[in-house]
């Protein structure tokens, strides 16, 4: 899918908007004191007996865990393994996906071919597969990162072959004209005339990535985050498996926000490539 | 002056898809029918004729992007064999590779030429001076106003030093006052070029202030109907040559001609749409 | 929907309706005591099947259901952990038929505890039973706190235990009852120990209420506890193939798409003593762990905040023998 | 997002093409062809000891196995508590996201205030909270509605919201010129023109939510193709396992294939609505 | 004749995001000024002028989009309150509603009056045969061509029955054949409804071919350089009025007034760009 942001932001005009200057601090601030007012909600509910304490505890308990769990280097060891795995699976799919799709796309025929079969395994639940991954690749290492691996492959892998099949026909005559052959054409126009809508791909698959290792974390794992989830969750840890929670949501922003950057850095002749 | 290209009844007939019968008939659909002509060397040919009645066919052909059904097309005398560096082509909506800034859609060219870097960026400079864009070397294409945009088009094509410039309605999207600008601009770097130029266009007051001869195209499928010599030669390009009485005429015998054939080819447009 | 029946007297039931989680290809007590017609006018309202005894129990805790079932450690921490809980009787365990074995390969090198350094075991839910059984086996063995930390704890679905001892991923495999037996039964593994042989036959895990539900229907859980006692009774007493026989028809007949081969593997109730009654040290010896290893505050939990055998009709008969 | 799609599918010619009449029976049958093989390496890889046959049992055994529980009728069971889990969730998501996503939209004040807290909670994935739904709506339909729910919300309410704040501004001036008021703005153009970038956050959803609702199900569950899965795998039924995966894979297919037709239905009037 | 329009001294001033500097500073921007000068009752005024001089800014004011600065603006001597059925607004870009056919976007305007359905339908075909479009009832905007949606656009300012036609470019981005025919058109209906018609251009030919008065603008900040009186008169639409020596000799006399300002728009824009 190869989308053009045409769009032009509407921004209705607030009654009694204030001086623009000191828009971005206000903004900043505004948005601060939602954050606050929520998180004492966190705090207030439980102790008043609006929600069970032992199984909902108040923030600061909740916060106090994940500084017991930090400081213990616990939290760093169950964040560390988990972004590896995350990461490796998510990049053994880029690697894959982007290659496989860049030749599927060029060549009709293969993706005539292949076509339902993509569709077919698309729409397969990942986590369907994890008894699967398990039975055939074990419990360990492996079967993780091929779970992480099958729920980032097939965003990037469509994406990538819709890039190279709707790259502007245009371009490609254009640069035909300038007598390019085969080879230079793939090069020159149709991979960077597909790197948006592959990264659309990839930013989809960056929380894919998560969703699905922190299920797999949670069956056959020594650590991870979902581990740390689950196995606090049956030692009646609370306040620690809300710590756990809390870092997989950080870990879900950062990953986000990281793909985001990039994408802006490499799609910035786009007009508008929004976040 | 000798024959710089040469026309020998140029067929050109698609087979296309019926897209009216169920049965995904196939249709044969004559798209230009035995032009024959010839453009000498250094001249600046315009060419007008109603909608689709296979101007931009005729310019692929030219450019080697398609092959002809039956007949011959001779540049210095050979046969042309496909895409190449000696035709530069503008197209309609400007063809710029949108990853790339100004400077390196100019460099494209002679890239493909394989010019060195260095050599690459004084050219590219040579003629992005020389369309008046000094100064918006690192712009991306979606910073540039429309005229703009053209004029890199332009001076892409002319950097890789072709000896003749196709152009396919290059200033058609553009507001009037930009286009009597580069009209203007066209003309200047012709003159100081010394290329040969053959322009398509749909505005009659265009081919006229342009052309050294006007070719005008039947309606579909497309033949040659008239070739004109124009009659204004003095190129005072600072003076409102539109406004001159001789121009008015040239004009008008344009009109007459066209006329016809504009009728002819909407009639058919609206029996075919209605259909 | 729970039914109430007014007043509190003997015989008027508080609640009729018990919600509870069942296990897949198994039968409880409760629900043989259904069967053996033992628990009438109570009612069974089964809403699920129960995926480890931690989640069974904080089911019951939050009042999912109004009983569950897991082992003793568990029980203990998720009372410490300030839910209200009770246990009332105990209803698995391990005897000299039916046990959990830690298994090795055969040419593995562990031999003793100390080998278990640095290992890592396979087992089938965490914070349980099989993970404070190896603990305890370790600090038995004088392993200290830190060289107990480095044996790892791998959480590994019953189905992939054996596999993933045969491939080497898990060093050590937690196995009991069918699994086992499959597995000897192709053999190449060797026990290394197991719970039996460390703590003798012993109940290791009990049926909970909270102990609202318990204040509130005094009545209905003493049924509970008697028609379960007895239908314990009836199982430790009864021949195995006609224990067998009747878990079979039950499965058949409740009628939830599961297999009866799980069954075919049951040996032994594997409960201590009779009716379920609960001893101390059963909960005395997980208390006592909990503690040395900083789990537990000293003096947090009294064993009287844990567990009550008044409603289990073998008490004064047990009692009487102590 | 407000995607529009500018660009022009590219079918690069293959050498020697088969005249087109038959095209598309021939299509239908090269994919028939790849399944097939497909199909027969499961049969035969395990048959021939590549897998080992105990977890990765040939086709046929599968397939018998999906057979025995259709007849059953057990898989239709599973098949029916599943898909309506899973449309009721999905259904409640669309009911609370696509309203809140129009208000949010339309005020930037609200837009501003829960931005951040919309990002967090978009990237929190959804698994992650599993055992916190569990232990605060129990193990019944609730909790397993409600994470359905939760998947499916962000994407569809994130897209709202987009497609609110980038309706065209120029259709939003004619509309005023022609006297419209808020109200009638509101549901004459802001509401129809948000549909197909709302409809984009609707098919996201969909497949969300299988993939969450088959993890929960895993999870105290006592019917549903989730639990099947597990139960079967627990039980060493492992055909039935993968007879499990197989529905699972197809009534992701399904859903997909629903909404991909209901989304033609409703943007019929854009140029092309890419599936 | 009477005054069906006053400009009373209008000034236009936008506070703008000074995006230069880093401090979010901000910049007062005066887009038209001192603005005076009045239309008649069934007039057609064609209003010429270097690209951002205020030429739409003045329009908006009149379609009452914004408000006016300084000064006043009347319709038949009243104040302008804000947009009303009394003008109807024909935008540059095509600014049909997308999701309605034709005819949908034809009712759009008497919608908003409340017209019954049966009635409306009436109304819309009628004025769809006006534009000679019968039969393109049920097409969606992107199954018509440029031309044809300008003129469904053009129907559905007709159809309301305003008094006054405000008609900002509205056949700039059409092809000159089309545009021609279109102008013809448009002379038609203004003969056969006798509206009073602003018409807004950046084409010298267009202004001169249609307007009956032509008013030239200055470049920024915009106001009113000239009014001229066209001295065409004889409206016969099928004679090649542009071809005439009349038409010459007032498309030069425009040609010169605005070369001045455009030289002086250009120059300025160029300072700001290279900036
Ligand atoms: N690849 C193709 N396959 C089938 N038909 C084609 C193809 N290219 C062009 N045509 C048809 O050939 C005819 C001539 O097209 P062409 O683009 O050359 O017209 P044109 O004169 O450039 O028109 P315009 O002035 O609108 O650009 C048209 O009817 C068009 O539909
Ligand atoms: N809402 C606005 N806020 C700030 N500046 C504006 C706004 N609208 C228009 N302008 C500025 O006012 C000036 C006049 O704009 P306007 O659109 O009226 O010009 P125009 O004559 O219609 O130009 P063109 O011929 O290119 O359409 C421009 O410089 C533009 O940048
Ligand atoms: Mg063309
Ligand atoms: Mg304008």
């Amino acid at each position: 899918m190869a989308n053009v942001n045409k769009s032009v932001t509407v921004t209705i005009p607030a009654p009694g908007r204030i001086p623009f200057s000191f828009h971005w601090l206000q903004k900043l601030l505004k948005q601060t004191v939602v954050m606050m007012v929520l998180l004492f909600l966190w705090e207030v509910a439980p102790r008043m007996g609006l929600v069970d304490q032992t199984f909902f505890p108040p923030f600061s308990i909740v916060a106090e865990g994940w500084w017991g769990l930090a400081v213990s280097g616990d939290l760093y060891d169950h964040f560390l393994a988990s972004i590896l795995r995350s990461l490796s699976g998510f990049g053994l799919a880029i690697l894959i996906g982007i290659p496989l799709g860049l030749v599927i796309g060029w060549y009709p025929l293969a993706n005539e071919l292949l076509n339902p079969v993509l569709e077919l395994f698309r729409n397969t639940a990942a986590l369907a597969l994890l008894p699967v991954f398990i039975l055939l690749l074990g419990i360990g290492e492996t079967s993780k990162i091929a779970i992480v691996i099958f729920a980032c492959l097939f965003p990037i892998l469509l994406n990538t072959i819709n890039a190279v099949r709707n790259v502007d026909l245009l371009l490609i005559r254009s640069a035909k004209s300038m007598g390019l052959g085969s080879t230079q054409l793939f090069y020159k126009v149709i991979l960077p005339a597909s790197i948006p809508t592959i990264f659309t791909g990839i930013r989809m698959s960056g929380s894919a990535s998560i969703l699905v290792l922190i299920a797999a974390e949670m069956v056959g794992a020594k650590e991870g985050l979902g581990y740390l989830i689950s196995y606090t969750q049956m030692n009646f840890q609370i306040p620690e498996m809300y710590a756990g929670i809390i870092t997989i949501a950080l870990l879900g922003l950062i990953l986000n926000f990281m793909l985001v950057s990039i994408e802006k850095k490499l799609s910035k002749w786009k007009e508008n490539a929004n976040g | 002056m000798t024959d710089k290209i040469q026309f020998n009844h140029v067929s050109k007939v698609f087979t296309i898809r019926d897209s009216n019968e169920r049965k995904n008939g196939i249709k044969e659909f004559t798209a230009i029918n035995n032009v024959h002509f010839s453009v000498k060397v250094g001249e600046f040919l315009t060419l007008v004729g109603p909608s689709g009645c296979g101007k931009s066919t005729l310019l692929d052909l030219l450019g080697g992007l398609t092959k002809p059904t039956s007949g011959q097309i001779l540049i210095d005398g050979k046969p042309i064999k496909g895409p190449g560096l000696d035709r530069g082509i503008v197209f309609q909506q400007y063809a710029l590779f949108p990853w790339k800034t100004a400077m390196g859609n100019i460099e494209f060219g002679l890239e493909a030429k394989e010019i060195p870097k260095k050599e690459r960026t004084e050219i590219a400079r040579h003629f992005l001076a020389l369309v008046g864009l000094s100064g918006f070397e690192n712009r991306y294409p979606h910073e540039l106003s429309g005229g703009m945009k053209q004029r890199i088009a332009i001076a892409r094509s002319l950097a890789y030093e072709p000896d003749v410039l196709l152009m396919d309605e290059p200033f058609a999207a553009l507001d009037a006052q930009t286009r009597e600008t580069l009209q203007t601009e066209l003309l200047r770097i012709w003159e100081k070029t010394k290329k040969t130029i053959i322009f398509i266009t749909h505005g009659i007051d265009e081919a006229v202030y342009l052309g050294e001869r006007i070719a005008v195209m039947t309606s579909r499928p497309g033949t040659i109907k008239q070739m004109i010599q124009n009659p204004i030669h003095s190129r005072n390009l600072d003076e409102d040559i539109r406004s001159t009485p001789g121009f008015a005429q040239a004009r008008h015998q344009i009109w007459d001609l066209l006329r016809e054939e504009v009728h002819q080819s909407q009639a058919f447009e609206r029996k075919n749409e209605t259909a | 929907q729970k039914e109430k029946v007014a007043g509190t007297g003997d015989g008027e039931y508080e609640t009729l309706k018990m919600n509870y989680e069942g296990t897949v290809g198994q039968v409880i007590y409760p629900e043989l005591a259904e069967e053996l017609g033992y628990l009438e006018p109570l009612e069974l309202e089964w809403i699920g099947n129960t995926t480890s005894g931690p989640a069974s129990i904080q089911n019951a805790a939050t009042g999912q259901t109004d009983f569950g079932g897991a082992f003793n450690g568990a029980i203990i921490k998720l009372i410490a952990s300030g839910a209200p809980l009770k246990s009332v009787i105990g209803y698995y365990g391990s005897d000299e038929e039916t046990f959990n074995g830690y298994y090795v390969l055969e040419d593995s090198p562990i031999k003793d505890a100390r080998d278990f350094i640095g290992k890592k075991v396979g087992m089938n839910t965490m914070g349980a039973h099989h993970e404070s059984v190896l603990k305890e086996y370790l600090r038995q063995n004088g392993l200290t706190d830190e060289e107990i930390k480095q044996v790892t704890i791998v959480v590994v679905p019953p189905a992939n235990t054996e596999q993933s001892l045969r491939q080497n991923q898990i060093d050590v495999a937690v196995l009991g009852g069918m699994l086992r037996d499959r597995a000897l039964e192709k053999g190449g593994i060797r026990k290394v120990f197991s719970d039996y042989d460390l703590f003798g036959a012993f109940t290791a895990g009990s049926y909970v209420f909270t102990e609202q539900f318990i204040k509130e229907n005094p009545n209905t859980v003493k049924k509970f506890v008697e028609a379960t006692a007895k239908a314990i009774e009836w199982a430790r007493t009864t021949p195995k193939e006609e224990v067998i026989a009747r878990f079979e028809k039950i499965i058949e007949e409740r009628d939830r798409k599961e297999e009866t081969e799980t069954i075919q593997y049951f040996k032994s109730t594997g409960i201590a003593e009779k009716g379920g009654y609960i001893h101390e040290q059963e909960f005395q010896v997980w208390l006592d762990w909990l503690e040395k290893s900083g789990e537990l505050k000293k003096e947090e939990i009294s064993l009287d905040d844990l567990f009550m055998n008044e409603f289990n009709p073998y008490e004064v008969e047990l009692k009487k023998e102590e």
